[in-house]
């Protein structure tokens, strides 16, 4: 079939006429050999220009347009849209800007005349060279594998679970729960349920749709946003070994914290010294309502000791100085003569509802003392000493209990999940969200989502807000009956000069790309990749094609900016 | 809940976030905001933390998707005026000011400003500049179309009702000035709020000569000082436009006032002593702070390299005063020195406070302000994002200070729960 | 790729030496013939004389009577190792246990490949050896067997002398390097009439513990005479540098070299880190249209081709100078004596140098263009901003 | 003096942020260079030695590669790897004497139409200063 370029020129107003001699470049563009017409138009952009458009290219038989005018940032979807619309495919369609980076910033009318033909002669080579690019659809898996049975997992499975939804909730261990499972009480200011976590493991057992794999080991996963597999493996006594195949649309993984090891810092004298306990410990005794000291006598002073492992970690936990407070308010309410003392670096009460609670704690005679570092906790006859240094002055305090708050710390699976998955994690050894402001939840393997403290330090509204966002990304992209639409212009191997080095899977942010053992050659998944172009960027021989930024394509450009 | 639709009051990060999930699941989003742009509070941030983003940049992509989804209809210069109904079926009238100016037909030129013979405090920018009374709010706001300033737009108040210098200058006929406010009517299923913050007014609080003295600025000040499409373009001046050789930045203004930490202010702050120290490598740079709260995974080791580079002082009090034209910042020290040093420039870190409208919209959407003014919400654990109403749901700012992936957690929340109540 | 992640960076303290009894040549095939009867390894790639011809060419080896023609050290290079190694072992796992003997700079070559994915090394023991260096093939071939003995002279005295090929004479890497490179290693030099067994690796001690060797004799004599002759060659190598940066002072340095080249594309396809299935620039995406070409030369008053000549050695440059291990292949093919193997080695100096990157040297060095840190080369950037960056964290 | 020369530049800007720039030096009506062609890449990782080297061999007197700072990548890391390819292009054309200042790596983001300007402008005066790219008019080449 001949090729028939249409080229239209966009006066946009006053705007491009003021400072580009239109006339010239219509005479200019009109001797190419393949453009069949060249028009000029007031306002292109608008309802009576998208007609005209429309109705040109019907009359005119075109095979490809060219339309120089504004930015793409500005018109290039509503153009497309059109040529579409007139029966083009609409990417044999170009947009060149005469507007912003020529009319608006060339002064001199001529030196912006012949920029603008340069420009839209560059653009009609490309249109020649461009392709008729087909957008795919996929079918799409709805159920959800969510990894983590704490309260992140559980609220997420909660909030995914319908009825056209299945969900598939692995935890590590024989229950659900997690770590809020075995805390005492939930700070007062943050829900009066004491059994919240309770009351959700039942709502998780009497969803049908939630099906729960406890004692069991996410071992593989492979695919992308609406088509993964994963592999479950049961540790189970009776089952053990025993691995099941299942698929789904989506992974939210949940799989919290663990408690930084006190032991790992001789200066807390932790396992060392009795009546020296961890936060998770005096929780514990809490929940006994047993706060005694280890030989059976209630404790007359209680220190509590903030932020170990912060220096050693290189963040603050965020929610220590918090259950830190209830355990002084617990103490006094509890043991009325105590005397308690918090040891704080910084307080840390960044939710509106906090410092009252701190100012309550105060009342109740709560002594705050501020510290730069604890030096050393040491046993002295009958009582503990906890050394501190305070605007470089040595001080301490003499106490019968030592409470210490440990640094929240990524749980064991996470470097293990982050490899299966093909993960990033930050330098603290999280997972890395893919955009730390506007994509907390995200992942680079579009698909894979994280919530809960696996991100880092949170508190429990937090993390239950973190496993509703993952569950509104799901439920906002895996729509049942809905095809997924990967992004077009994507890359392409070109599988006989591709040699198989695999430079370009190391470069790709994303994991689109995968090698093929038997043919010896990448292969990219279209469905993940973004476009970026990457990959082509690396790969010596060319063998990777960026679909509507070729090697073609964009020499074309380069050859008319050397004319 | 079987009504698609959705009314989101609000469209800076949050709000956006919430109406594009919500769009792309297929709802109706009905986006409601009061300025003549989008982008709440964030855009005016030439960076931000802990990576130094630029945030005109980080947001665009997502404005420009906010302007073109389908399923988002926008409706700006407007407020929510009357609600009924309940979760499933609320009845709300949003009340639209006229722009006196086109969408469709404005192409964002700005062939109009020149002309129009009246200059005004861009609120936009803190006021540090001008703008006629038909602009756009900075370079760069989206939609990329002026709106009219009515109160002063000569020919709109009456002062002189000929006048017709944008009109003239247009060559799109964007400009109407017959356009007249509108009421309109909705019926919504569900009511996201994310109205944002607004930053506790320091003016009140003379020790630190705000307004007394020119080079004390308040932190939202700095942000558009510093900015690429601020007042000064980005170029780093105090208002005399001498360079800056030395700065103070000060910490928890209004926290003891308000009764809360703001949670983002240590952070900003720091974001501002780095980009001075870049900008201007030989300033002297005091950051006066109390607590310090920086509970981000990387926002620790954020304040330990700047640490190297600047003095980090933790006060029990200070005052700001003038000294021939410098600043003196005078402190007791939380060892219980007393002390002070001279200063270019104070830049005041203030609390967040709940946004202007907060009260009245709500009375409007009938339910209730916490003890600090933010929106109420239910018992925390269970829904940390549902106010008392049914189907009525606070994000971001508006239930209390927080950052912005806390803000855009909470958008993607509520989204997440609108359509899992809809599953 | 995990059974290659080598744990121990140092070569050790203590090798095996055995006595050379006939010649070395005898020595070091004894050693070969043992560990293929006792199935060691399946199949030996090794250098060997094409039988009635003075043609060298690479055997992958299992049949032992073959050793007759085999050579470890022929006088040239003809294709090189890394090459001939890859050619067989690229696709799919190798189901034997394969050996190779290689020259170092051919290792290294592998090394590179490896990390391209070019080679398999699963099941692969690369054995490398003290070279004494190679002759230019050009000059081998027209008088093979006058060339053949003054390699043997040479090779005797560890001589650097001006017969042996440029690339040869300023190698500076010719022994085992401190790194996770070759399994085993064969020193030649130091004491007279002793071969020394180096294990480089855990397969490389396993290898020799299997041939019932114990690795208790002192390296001492070996490393002295090894690094004595690494220092002379550094500064033959440093000087033989500065004179071709000064032929390079300005761009017509590099022209007036390349300028004979007649596009026969040998430089690329004798090199064994060009790996493309098709070089880029033998590919129709920097072809034009007829017009376009007129259009220039009417330009330019005239227009020279094959056009891309330029193109084409800075291109490949580009690609492949950084895994460069100077080995001087492409220079030996090169039909017009264009020293391009001197030029790239030279670029390949400075190049891996600024990314502090040595090819061939360890295994799990990743390639310096597939990773990359947050701050670094702030140098490369205008406006220039490392002041504001040098105090920021290094990550 | 004979007719002013004037270059042909040819600059690859990234989508995201440096194409931005460019836009947003024109709405903010600021005077840039005419000398400099762009070409719209989706990302900075997109340019290699093939595109860049293939533009300065065939008669361009400058090339600039544009992108999003460090850090803010729409793609997250495609920059680092542009810098990387970037450094090695330049450090060849040092090594060989070929005027390596006509290849120039910047970070302009959407928000700095202002230093898209200053960029383009400063480029183009350094590379007038140089003349006309002798790897084109060179009978050599």
């Amino acid at each position: 079939m001949n090729k028939k370029i249409g080229v239209y020129v966009c006066e946009c107003g006053p705007n491009i006429p003021e400072r580009i001699d239109i006339d010239k470049v219509i005479e200019e563009l009109s001797s190419m050999g393949e453009v069949k017409t060249v028009k000029r138009y007031s306002l292109l952009c608008s309802n009576d220009g998208k007609k005209f458009l429309k109705e040109d290219i019907e009359k005119e038989e075109l095979t490809h347009v060219v339309v120089a005018a504004c930015s793409p940032k500005e018109h290039e979807n509503t153009f497309m849209k059109v040529c579409e619309e007139a029966g083009m495919n609409p990417y044999l369609f170009q947009m060149v800007n005469i507007r912003e980076q020529c009319a608006w910033m060339i002064p001199d009318k001529e030196e912006a005349t012949s920029k603008a033909i340069k420009y839209i002669k560059a653009g009609v080579h490309r249109v020649l060279f461009h392709d008729p690019l087909k957008k795919k659809e996929l079918e799409i898996n709805v159920d959800v594998l969510v990894i983590g049975g704490g309260i992140s997992g559980i609220e997420a499975s909660l909030s995914l679970a319908g009825p056209n939804r299945k969900i598939h909730l692995v935890e590590k261990t024989d229950s659900l729960g997690g770590m809020a499972g075995k805390l005492s009480q939930i700070l007062p200011h943050q829900g009066s349920k004491i059994k919240l976590v309770k009351e959700k493991i039942e709502q998780v057992e009497n969803n049908e749709n939630i099906h729960v794999y406890t004692s069991s080991d996410v071992k593989e996963v492979r695919g992308f946003l609406g088509n993964f597999e994963a592999v479950v493996k049961s540790n189970q006594e009776n089952k053990e070994g025993i691995e099941e195949e299942i698929k789904v649309g989506a992974v939210v993984l949940a799989t919290g914290f663990e408690m930084f090891d006190l032991k790992e810092n001789p200066v807390y004298g932790y396992g060392e010294i009795e009546n020296v306990v961890s936060a998770l410990e005096f929780e514990e005794m809490i929940h006994s309502e047993k706060i005694e000291l280890k030989n059976g006598k209630k404790p007359k002073s209680v220190a509590l000791v903030h932020c170990a492992g912060r220096k050693e970690k290189g963040y603050c936990s965020k929610v220590c100085c918090l259950y830190t407070l209830k355990f002084a308010h617990y103490l006094k309410d509890n043991l009325p003569d105590v005397d308690v003392k918090e040891l704080y670096m910084d307080l840390c009460l960044p939710h509106k509802q906090d410092q009252s609670y701190f100012d309550q704690a105060k009342e109740k005679g709560v002594e705050f003392i501020r510290m730069d570092e604890v030096e050393k906790i040491k046993k002295s006859g009958d009582k503990i000493e906890v050394e501190y240094r305070n605007n470089d002055k040595a001080d301490k305090v003499s106490v019968d209990m030592v409470v210490i708050a440990p640094a929240m710390v990524p749980s064991q699976d996470t470097s293990h999940l982050a490899e299966l998955l093909n993960l990033p994690l930050d330098k603290s050894g999280f997972f890395k969200e893919l955009h730390e402001m506007l994509d907390p939840v995200a992942t680079p393997m579009e698909g894979v989502y994280i919530t809960g403290c696996a991100l880092g330090p949170r508190n429990i509204p937090e993390s239950m807000t973190q496993s509703h966002a993952t569950s509104g990304k799901i439920l906002s992209s895996l729509i049942p009956g809905r095809k997924v639409k990967p992004e077009v212009k994507v890359s392409e191997i070109k599988e006989d000069l591709c040699t198989g080095c695999q430079t370009c899977l190391s470069v790709c942010f994303y994991g689109a790309i995968s090698y093929d053992p038997f043919k010896g050659v990448s292969v990219v998944n279209e469905a993940i990749c973004r476009g970026c172009g990457s990959c082509v960027g690396s790969c010596p021989s060319g063998a990777i094609r960026s679909k509507h930024f070729t090697y073609y394509q964009l020499y074309q450009e380069v050859m008319e900016a050397l004319r | 809940m079987k009504n698609q639709n959705v009314l989101v009051i609000g469209s800076g990060v949050a709000g956006m976030e919430a109406s594009l999930i919500l769009a792309d699941a297929g709802m109706k989003v009905h986006l409601v905001e009061k300025d003549s742009l989008i982008g709440g509070q964030t855009i005016k941030f030439e960076e931000v933390y802990p990576n130094m983003e630029c945030a005109t940049c980080m947001l665009a992509p997502k404005q420009q998707e906010v302007l073109q989804h389908e399923n988002i209809t926008l409706y700006l210069l407007s407020q929510v005026k009357k609600t009924e109904g309940s979760a499933g079926e609320f009845k709300v009238q949003i009340g639209k000011k006229a722009r006196y100016v086109s969408l469709i037909n404005c192409i964002g030129c700005g062939a109009c400003y020149d002309p129009c013979p009246v200059s005004l405090d861009n609120e936009f920018e803190q006021g540090m500049s001008q703008k006629k009374a038909i602009a756009v709010a900075c370079p760069g706001a989206l939609p990329n179309v002026p709106a009219i300033d009515a109160d002063n737009c000569l020919r709109l108040n009456g002062k002189k009702k000929g006048c017709n210098a944008c009109e003239q200058a247009c060559g799109f006929g964007a400009i109407d000035f017959t356009e007249k406010d509108e009421t309109i009517n909705l019926e919504v299923g569900a009511i996201i709020v994310a109205t944002g913050f607004d930053q506790f007014d320091v003016s009140g609080l003379a020790q630190f000569g705000y307004g007394k003295h020119p080079n004390v600025y308040t932190a939202m000040e700095f942000e558009r000082l510093y900015a690429q499409n601020g007042p000064t373009e980005g170029k780093l001046t105090l208002r005399e436009e001498r360079p800056i050789k030395s700065a103070g930045i000060i910490h928890c203004i209004g926290r003891k006032e308000k009764g809360y930490c703001s949670g983002v202010c240590c952070m900003y702050s720091m974001k501002f002593a780095h980009f001075i120290k870049d900008k201007a490598p030989e300033a002297e740079i005091h950051e006066f702070h109390t607590d310090l709260c920086i509970p981000g995974k990387s926002h620790q080791r954020f304040y330990e390299e700047l640490s190297k580079k600047i003095d980090f002082i933790r006060y029990e009090d200070v005052e700001v005063k003038g000294n021939n034209g410098n600043l003196e910042i005078i402190y007791t020290h939380s060892n219980g020195k007393r002390d002070s040093i001279k200063s270019d420039m104070v830049i005041l870190s203030p609390a967040m406070i709940p946004s202007k409208g907060t009260k009245d919209l709500a009375k409007v959407l009938g339910i209730s302000q916490d003890s600090m003014g933010f929106f109420s919400t239910q018992d925390q654990n269970l829904s940390p994002i549902d106010s008392e109403k049914e189907g009525i749901f606070i994000i971001g700012c508006a239930e209390g200070p927080k950052d912005i992936p806390d803000s855009v957690s909470q958008a993607e929340a509520a989204a997440g729960r609108i359509l899992s109540l809809l599953q | 790729m995990s059974n290659n992640q080598k744990e121990t960076k140092n070569y050790p303290n203590k090798g095996k030496s055995l006595p050379v009894e006939k010649s070395i040549k005898d020595t070091v095939f004894n050693i070969f013939k043992k560990a293929l009867e006792e199935n060691i390894f399946d199949a030996l790639l090794i250098p060997a004389k094409v039988p009635d011809t003075d043609a060298y060419s690479w055997i992958l080896l299992q049949d032992e009577s073959l050793f007759d023609i085999a050579d470890p050290l022929p006088p040239v290079m003809t294709v090189q190792g890394g090459r001939a190694l890859s050619s067989f072992s690229k696709n799919g796992e190798l189901g034997l246990k394969i050996a190779a003997l290689l020259r170092p700079c051919e290792a290294r070559a592998v090394i590179e490949l490896f990390k391209l994915h070019q080679v398999d090394l699963d099941n692969m023991t690369l054995i490398t050896i003290d070279c004494p260096g190679a002759m230019p093939l050009a000059d081998y071939m027209n008088d093979p067997k006058k060339i053949a003995d003054s390699f043997k002279k040479i090779s005797e005295k560890w001589e650097i002398s001006e017969s042996l090929r440029p690339a040869c004479q300023n190698c500076h890497r010719f022994s085992l390097m401190d790194g996770t490179g070759p399994d085993l290693h064969i020193g030649l030099l130091g004491e007279n009439n002793k071969v020394t067994l180096i294990a480089n690796s855990p397969e490389g001690n396993d290898l020799l513990e299997k041939l019932g060797f114990e690795s208790k004799d002192s390296l001492d004599k070996w490393k002295t005479e090894k690094e004595k002759l690494v220092k002379e060659k550094t500064k033959k190598r440093e000087s033989f540098l500065k004179e071709w940066q000064e032929k390079t002072k300005n761009p017509d340095g590099f022209f007036n070299e390349l300028n004979k080249c007649i596009n026969c594309h040998n430089c690329m396809n004798a090199c064994p880190i060009c790996y493309c299935q098709q070089c880029y620039f033998d590919s129709q995406m920097i072809n034009f249209k007829p017009e376009i070409y007129l259009k220039k030369s009417r330009e330019k008053g005239a227009l020279r081709f094959p056009l891309n000549t330029m193109l084409f050695h800075i291109g490949r440059m580009s690609h492949m100078v950084l895994s460069c291990v100077a080995c001087g292949a492409c220079e030996d093919a090169c039909p017009v004596s264009i020293p391009v193997g001197r030029l790239f080695s030279m670029v390949g100096d400075k190049t891996q140098k600024q990314f502090d990157y040595v090819p061939g040297l360890n295994r799990e060095d990743p390639l310096p263009l597939q990773i990359f840190k947050e701050d670094e080369f702030c140098e490369v950037e205008t406006p220039n901003e490392c002041e504001e960056k040098a105090t920021e964290e290094v990550k | 003096m004979e007719k002013k020369f004037k270059p042909n530049i040819v600059g690859f800007l990234c989508n995201w942020c440096s194409y931005a720039g460019a836009d947003l030096a024109g709405s903010s009506k600021t005077d840039v260079d005419s000398s400099l062609s762009v070409i719209r890449v989706m990302c900075s990782s997109r340019v290699n030695s093939n595109l860049v080297l293939s533009a300065l061999l065939w008669g361009s007197d400058g090339v600039l590669v544009a992108g999003c700072h460090p850090g803010d990548c729409h793609y997250e890391q495609g920059n680092y790897y542009a810098r990387r390819r970037f450094a090695l292009l330049k450090k060849i054309a040092e090594v060989l004497n070929l005027e390596p200042d006509r290849i120039q790596l910047s970070w302009i983001s959407a928000s700095e139409g202002k230093r898209y300007a200053e960029v383009v402008n400063k480029f183009a005066e350094d590379i007038s200063k140089l003349g006309p790219n002798p790897l084109t008019s060179n009978p050599k080449v």
